[in-house]
């Protein structure tokens, strides 16, 4: 069949293999930084599940922090109260964000794309006031400090290096973003883009447009809630911040930066964000915003579409070079 | 407690009016340029700042600082966008939230390393200090102030966008630039103007906000949440939308507060979703 | 005299790519030019071009006499062109009369004669862009580039939607318009009869390169020409 | 037998103006059927009213036997009923073989699944295939919509149409931007569509019309002014005045 | 010998840059003041910043510094979640953690390696109940943010009030994140009160609120202002200007301290921070904070022992720039005196003029756990 007929297909491309084996060797090659490493990973899921509902279906939210703060609560109210089995913890993480991403969605699916960006913020900010309000259960500002997470499978427990964290963390954010891979490869995942590209034209082929976006939205809500789950765990501490106006904010510039609809958009934007983040305030405490912010400028003026466009035109370009030599 | 309505009222205006200054300038770039303008906030603190420099520092009268204000953050905008935002107009939203995040960020540390992180103090004139007796009911001065001047702003730019040959040029340019350009329309030029007036608008507002806001190098950061709220709220495109918004939200929110708070920190946000639930394209958006 | 429009060796296109490869063509003041072609064969960009709006790869534009390549397109508006996008380009945040006042500049035509020309629109003036039907948004496209007083009209497709009665009015107009010789025009059709009825001379494009030229007339009355340099391939 | 379509009274307002108003139309199954009408009689939003784009002021809309008036767009489109746009409706950032895919998933109730991956799918990728192939799209169609020149996405529109295997389709300007030459051509292929198929098709180019349609109404000012043969609605001097105008002056 | 190396993990970006910065040159005051070695070992700060409340960072931090750069301390902590979630790490890292600022009771329970060198809340918010009800103040209305350190000193000044004859006519909880004041004053000023307690945190919340206060004219209707002394923090005091005159509030610290040990503190503070700005209680923290390691490296004669450590910083005591200090060996809380200030304009600057004190005053909640135990 001619080129114009084939579809991208979902193999494993030898890029994608590498930057998974290069997180693996994370592990041998900067031993004393696998705490960082872990929170780059964590909240590289967390964007990779806002790709899901911005890059792919077209959504934009500044509320994505409500999930990942629901599974964080959940996972660390368990542990507090002597469930602190990790892998179980986590699943009732994802499901209790699963549960608040469903029924929010009914809400914060409807309206234009400022609509929804002020609607998912306000959800998100309500529940930040409600866990504020409800320190019993999650210590509000204060936190909730008590957590008692037992070894991973009985075995490791979380040591002050955060090897076992690391390791933990890895195999559950590579599972979880097969999980998300397989769905942008399906049908499911093309009629998302469908509907980013135009909503009208879908209807008018047949798509029930909202329930999509509501199963869209809730596994999102799931994944974001692992991630939640993931950091109250390995950090076995869970701040108000967790559901933060700056949480959500702070995700959308790591996904932007990296690429929206590209998937490792967000893992790549997350370690670019956090990593510089990281060596610029050490390098000045003070004043590395301003390095940050320039280094976002300078991203957006020149790299249209983030990193992820940055690489296709020099890929495009060497491609270029390639066929002319 | 209900005696107290005309005054909770009254305080419910000034907040709105307060609201809505701190977003006149957001209400331009966003709601007429179309233009997602996060930065706004750098350019009313830039206004705050002028106005504490030039009352304190040179010790010119409030409503020069005032004038003053609006002329460097004019002048701020009318360069960034000669220089840099322009680049931006065609690109995706998402490009522009992450481009002026990243100015945001950099507006806080310069503005830490210019003025320190503490706030700053604002001197107002003695004229619009304390309290007045109207109708029975005690208003603060400054918020009858406040309330003026939003009324005439308001008024004034909403004769701008919808009265005059420009306004249909600004929003032309904003619906299909190229089309406009094709028609003869300086695009580059409307922008231009329309930028470095919002701009100029933001930096009043930032002023005439310190005395309640208070000033400090997080200001664009810390009211990013309100100024969209009552962008977003109000519709965007509309001037008389976001004075509508802010009215509703500041005399809810004043409302709120002063009759059932222990639910405080929970009405504005309840009423931002509720109200846009209601009006998904805001309060009063043209149609399109 | 210099012509009013000299197009010399142009190549033109989109970023890097190129679409238009090596077009010359001259119109006179008051002329009138058709211009044919399979669908994606560049007409639409040959137009963009003329008003600046794609990447002038190689080649010359000249204005009477004077080079054109580094006016911005609202100069050109100004200059006398007046432009009928072919996707109609209608604003939608714009009421009918603001469309016609925002890019008016004085000549013959005003609102009034426009909304004479085309009545439909008077009843809809107080309608924004969007909420005009495909037929209500082509007039308006077309009377918006009246407005203009344009020298040189670019229609692009400008009888797509239009209902035949009105499609008549149109060419009535433009007809008279054409025979004052006060304003030339460029015109992109599908019918390919109704614009070779139109025009004195004809272009054919075909993949980016003029590949027959004449006057309309002659091509007019020789249907077998026509049908081969249109046909489907 | 029953209609494949009908209406009954219905209306539509924007604010004061009614842009449709009363109408009672029925497309009778198999049908070849033109709407045509002045620009701004109401054709465009008489589709939107069928397809459920719109809801209407008032009256219902009957699929066969079945009242479908507040039937959800998309439900309808799982009945059978598909339309085109006359302002052309794409997804810009598709190629046009995922387009048409995605549509065929659509009705083969798969594109919800997780369970396959598109690649995968080869039958529905060869029926695409065959669509865009019958349509000349064929070189066109690893292309992202976006950068088809407006006449191909013309085509692409009735692509993506087809892909639903409508029962009823509705067409509103599907020629239009498509050069005379070969808009004949592409009305070859909707009339070459199974018998099962009733079409429904807004047109403004009347020789296409007059060679397409068996049966052709005319709208004016939101009713129905006129509805008949080819041959009667030509001769009709009502229709002449208000839309047909003197052909003379257009040779 | 190898520097004596000590993490400071503090707020030095976001809104809550202010609290780095003030704890940050108060420890540099000190080392200028005293000399950058002690008992022949140089002492390293190690800066980093939490961007604010994220106790993921912090607690990030903590271990990096930790593991990686190997430091003998961690100190800082300008908010109590940050404070919170680092309190494991020292545990399992066995390292000393010395608390500059963050209030919340609770936190020195949550590791032996825990020592503080600022304040509790309640600490300072109690000695304002004991004296309202002494200087006959009855009817008070309370406004206090709406996160877990207001609720704290709502709680504490309302126990300790009503428990001396007071009554409390009113109280209301803020948003933390509330622009207008407006609203709440109004109520206030209506229920008729003798005086408004009130406790938000310091910086712009303050402001906000001292202009409502002035706006409304509560001076003018006879209502005082009495609160613990965030609410007239030094930091922002000139920036506030004429309505705070004649506000009262108790703390640990004022400016205005009248001792040698505070004179000799503020030159130094002014000459590290070019007299930009004023040292507030959070400068001090910072400065007895350091100035209790360094007694403890000095003990220790440069030989760092983490449990050494922390039974010397158990009988610290000092007389330090806010007066007498000392650590209680139990708790490893600080006992220290509580001033009662005024705000007064002296020499062209507004000032908290202390004019009263409490000395040795506990942690009231942990006395109030002990008394539980018994
Ligand atoms: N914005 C664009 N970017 C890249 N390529 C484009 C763009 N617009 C058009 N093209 C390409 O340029 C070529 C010429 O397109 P053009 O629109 O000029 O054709 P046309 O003759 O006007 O066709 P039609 O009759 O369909 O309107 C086409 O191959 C098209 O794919
Ligand atoms: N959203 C809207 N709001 C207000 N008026 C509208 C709206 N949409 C359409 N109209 C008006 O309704 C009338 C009917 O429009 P419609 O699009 O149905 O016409 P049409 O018959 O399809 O015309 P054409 O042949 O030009 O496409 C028009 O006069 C139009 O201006
Ligand atoms: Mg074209
Ligand atoms: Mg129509």
């Amino acid at each position: 069949m001619s080129v114009a007929f084939s579809l991208p297909d979902a193999r494993w491309r030898a890029a994608e293999i590498a930057f998974w084996i290069a997180t693996g060797l994370v592990f041998f090659v900067f031993p004393s930084h696998l705490v960082l490493a872990s929170q780059v990973l964590i909240t590289g899921l967390f964007a990779v599940s806002l790709d899901l509902v911005l890059g792919y279906a077209g959504i934009v939210s500044l509320g994505h922090a409500a999930m990942f703060g629901t599974g964080a609560y959940v996972a660390g109210i368990l542990a507090r109260n002597g469930w602190g089995e990790p892998l179980s913890g986590l699943f009732a993480a994802g499901l209790a964000a699963a549960a608040v991403a469903f029924v929010t969605s009914f809400l914060a699916l409807r309206g234009e794309d400022l609509t929804r960006l002020m609607v998912t913020l306000g959800i998100s900010l309500l529940l930040y006031e409600a866990a504020n309000q409800a320190g019993v259960w999650t210590g509000g500002v204060d936190g909730l400090s008590d957590m008692q997470v037992r070894d991973l499978f009985g075995v490791f427990p979380f040591d002050i290096r955060g090897r076992t964290a690391y390791l933990y963390t890895l195999a559950v954010v590579f599972l979880v973003f097969c999980a998300a891979r397989r769905v942008v490869h399906s049908p499911f995942g093309l009629s998302l883009r469908g509907i980013r590209e135009s909503p009208r034209r879908m209807a008018a082929i047949g798509s029930p447009v909202q329930r999509r976006l509501v199963v869209v939205y809730t596994l999102a809500g799931a994944m974001a809630g692992i991630a939640g789950a993931l950091l109250a765990q390995t950090t076995q501490f869970v701040g108000l911040e967790v559901l933060g106006f700056s949480r959500s904010a702070d995700l959308l510039i790591m996904l932007v930066l990296g690429g929206a609809g590209w998937l490792y958009g967000g893992l790549v934007g997350a370690a670019l964000f956090l990593v510089a983040q990281s060596l610029l305030s050490r390098l000045n405490p003070v004043y590395w915003e301003f390095w940050l912010g320039l280094l976002i400028v300078l991203v957006v003026l020149l790299a249209r579409g983030g990193i992820n466009g940055a690489l296709t035109r020099v890929s495009a370009r060497l491609g270029l070079a390639r066929r002319q030599a | 407690m209900l005696s107290a309505l005309p005054g909770v009222l009254f305080d419910g205006v000034a907040y709105g009016s307060l609201l809505f200054l701190i977003s006149i300038g957001l209400s331009v770039t966003l709601g007429l340029m179309n233009f997602i303008n996060l930065a706004h906030g750098a350019f009313a603190m830039v206004g705050g700042y002028a106005c504490v420099v030039a009352t304190l520092r040179y010790g010119l009268p409030f409503g020069v600082a005032l004038v003053v204000a609006f002329a460097v953050a004019a002048i701020a905008g009318g360069v960034l966008e000669r220089v840099l935002y322009r680049r931006l107009y065609g690109r995706s939203p998402l490009d522009q939230v992450l481009f002026t995040i990243g100015l945001t960020f950099m507006s806080i540390a310069a503005a830490t390393w210019v003025f320190g992180s503490g706030q700053q103090p604002v001197r107002l004139p003695d004229t619009l200090l304390g309290q007045t007796r109207i109708l029975g009911v005690d208003v603060g001065i400054y918020r009858l102030f406040l309330i003026a001047i939003v009324f005439a702003l308001a008024s004034g730019l909403a004769l701008l966008v919808t009265r005059t040959r420009f306004g249909a040029r600004i929003r032309a340019s904003v619906d299909d630039a190229r089309t406009a350009a094709g028609l003869g329309i300086d695009v580059e030029r409307v922008f231009s103007v329309t930028f470095t007036l919002g701009s100029g608008l933001a930096g009043l507002g930032g002023a005439l906000g310190i005395d309640v806001l208070g000033l400090d190098p997080t200001f664009p950061l810390k009211y990013m949440v309100y100024f969209l709220l009552v962008v977003v709220v109000g519709g965007a495109g509309t001037i008389v939308g976001t004075l509508c918004a802010a009215m509703v939200l500041g005399i809810f929110d004043v409302a709120g507060k002063y009759y059932v708070p222990w639910a405080g920190a929970f009405v504005i946000y309840a009423l931002m979703v509720a109200l846009l639930l209601l009006f998904p394209r805001g309060l009063l958006r043209r149609i399109r | 005299m210099a012509d009013l429009l000299e197009v010399q060796g142009v190549v033109a296109g989109y970023g890097e790519s190129v679409v238009l490869e090596d077009v010359s063509f001259t119109l006179r003041e008051g002329g009138s030019l058709a211009l044919l072609g399979r669908n994606g064969v560049g007409k639409t960009t040959l137009l963009l071009t003329l008003m600046g709006m794609t990447r002038l790869h190689k080649g010359t534009l000249a204005w009477r006499g004077e080079p054109l390549a580094a006016v911005p397109p609202h100069h050109r508006a100004r200059l006398g062109f007046g432009w009928v996008p072919q996707e109609r380009g209608v604003f939608p945040s714009l009421t009918v009369d603001e469309h016609l006042e925002a890019i008016a500049r004085p000549g013959e035509w005003t609102a009034a004669r426009v909304y004479q020309l085309f009545p439909r629109l008077v009843e809809r003036r107080g309608h924004f862009g969007n909420q005009l039907s495909g037929g209500e948004q082509q007039m308006l496209a077309i009377a918006r580039a009246l407005m203009v007083n344009p020298t040189l009209l670019l229609l692009d497709e400008p009888t797509e939607g239009l209902a035949p009665v009105v499609i008549d009015e149109l060419v009535v107009t433009i007809r008279k318009m054409l025979a004052s010789g006060r304003m030339a025009a460029i015109l992109v059709e599908q019918h390919a009869r109704l614009a070779l009825q139109l025009t004195e001379e004809t272009l054919v494009l075909d993949r980016g390169r003029v590949v027959h030229r004449s006057p309309s007339r002659s091509l007019l009355e020789d249907p077998g020409t026509l049908d081969r340099l249109l046909g489907v391939a | 037998m029953t209609a494949a379509l009908r209406t009954q009274g219905l209306s539509r307002s924007f604010g004061a103006l009614k842009a449709v108003r009363e109408v009672s139309f029925t497309l009778e199954p198999g049908a070849r059927h033109a709407l045509i009408g002045p620009n701004g009689a109401g054709k465009t939003t008489f589709v939107n009213l069928l397809t459920g784009a719109l809801p209407p002021s008032s009256g219902a809309v009957y699929l066969g036997a079945d009242e479908i008036t507040g039937l959800a767009q998309h439900e309808r489109v799982k009945r059978g009923m598909t339309r085109t746009f006359q302002i052309t409706t794409l997804f810009p950032g598709l190629t046009v073989l995922e387009s048409v895919v995605l549509a065929i998933f659509e009705r083969k109730g798969i594109a919800a699944s997780l369970q396959t991956r598109v690649a995968n799918r080869t039958a529905e990728i060869h029926e695409a295939i065959h669509i865009i192939r019958e349509l000349r799209l064929e070189r066109d169609a690893g292309s992202v919509t976006r950068s088809l020149p407006y006449g191909k996405q013309r085509l692409v529109e009735i692509a993506v149409a087809l892909a639903t295997r409508p029962r009823i389709l509705l067409l509103d300007e599907p020629a239009a931007g498509i050069p005379a030459a070969e808009s004949g051509e592409v009305f070859g292929v909707i009339a070459a569509l199974p018998r099962e198929v009733s079409v429904l098709f807004i047109e403004h180019d009347m020789d296409l019309v007059f060679r397409f349609a068996e049966r052709i109404t005319v709208l004016a000012q939101g009713s129905i002014l006129a509805e008949g043969t080819p041959q009667e609605i030509g001769a009709d001097p009502r229709v002449r005045e208000v839309y047909l105008g003197d052909e003379a002056a257009r040779g | 010998a190898d520097p004596i190396k000590i993490g400071l993990i503090a707020e030095f970006s976001g809104p809550f840059a202010a609290y780095g910065r003030q704890i940050g040159t108060g420890m540099k005051a000190w080392l200028k003041e005293h000399g950058d070695t002690v008992a022949g070992r140089k002492i390293e700060i190690i800066e980093r910043d939490t961007t604010g409340p994220s106790p993921e960072v912090a607690k990030r931090l903590a271990q990096d510094l930790i593991t990686t750069d190997k430091v003998d301390f961690l100190a800082g902590f300008g908010l109590s979640p940050n404070a919170l979630a680092v309190a494991a790490v020292a545990t399992q890292g066995k390292t000393p953690m010395v608390i500059m600022n963050a209030a919340t009771s609770i936190i020195t329970t949550k590791s032996p390696y825990i020592v503080r060198l600022s304040m509790t809340l309640p600490q300072v918010t109690e000695p304002m109940a004991l004296w309202a009800a002494k200087n006959k103040i009855k009817k008070v209305y309370s406004i206090v943010s709406d996160f877990a350190p207001g609720i704290d000193a709502e709680s504490a000044f309302q126990k300790a009030f009503t428990a001396h004859g007071g009554e409390i006519v009113g109280s209301v909880r803020v948003p933390l994140k509330n622009p207008d004041f407006a609203p709440y004053v109004q109520r206030a000023k209506d229920a008729k009160p003798e005086a408004v307690f009130i406790f938000i945190p310091a910086g712009e919340q303050s402001v906000g609120f001292v202009k409502a206060f002035a706006e409304r004219g509560l001076r003018q209707a006879g209502i005082q202002v009495i609160g613990p002394g965030d609410v007239t923090d030094d930091d922002v005091l000139e920036a506030m200007g004429e309505p705070t005159l004649g506000m009262i509030t108790t703390h640990h610290y004022s400016f205005a301290h009248d001792s040698p040990q505070n004179e000799a503190f503020r030159k130094a503070y002014a000459s590290v921070s070019g007299a930009k700005q004023r040292p507030n209680f959070m400068a001090v923290g910072g400065y007895d904070g350091m100035a209790a390691i360094a007694a403890v490296v000095t003990k220790l004669g440069g030989k760092m022992d983490a449990e050494k450590a922390m039974e010397i910083f158990k009988t610290y005591k000092t007389e330090s720039p806010r007066g007498p200090i000392e650590i209680d060996p139990q708790t490893r809380d600080i006992v220290q005196s509580v001033y009662v200030r005024k705000v007064e304009k002296k020499g062209g600057q507004y000032l908290n003029v202390e004019f009263d004190r409490f000395p040795h005053v506990k942690d009231p909640v942990k006395e109030a756990t002990k008394e539980a135990a018994k």
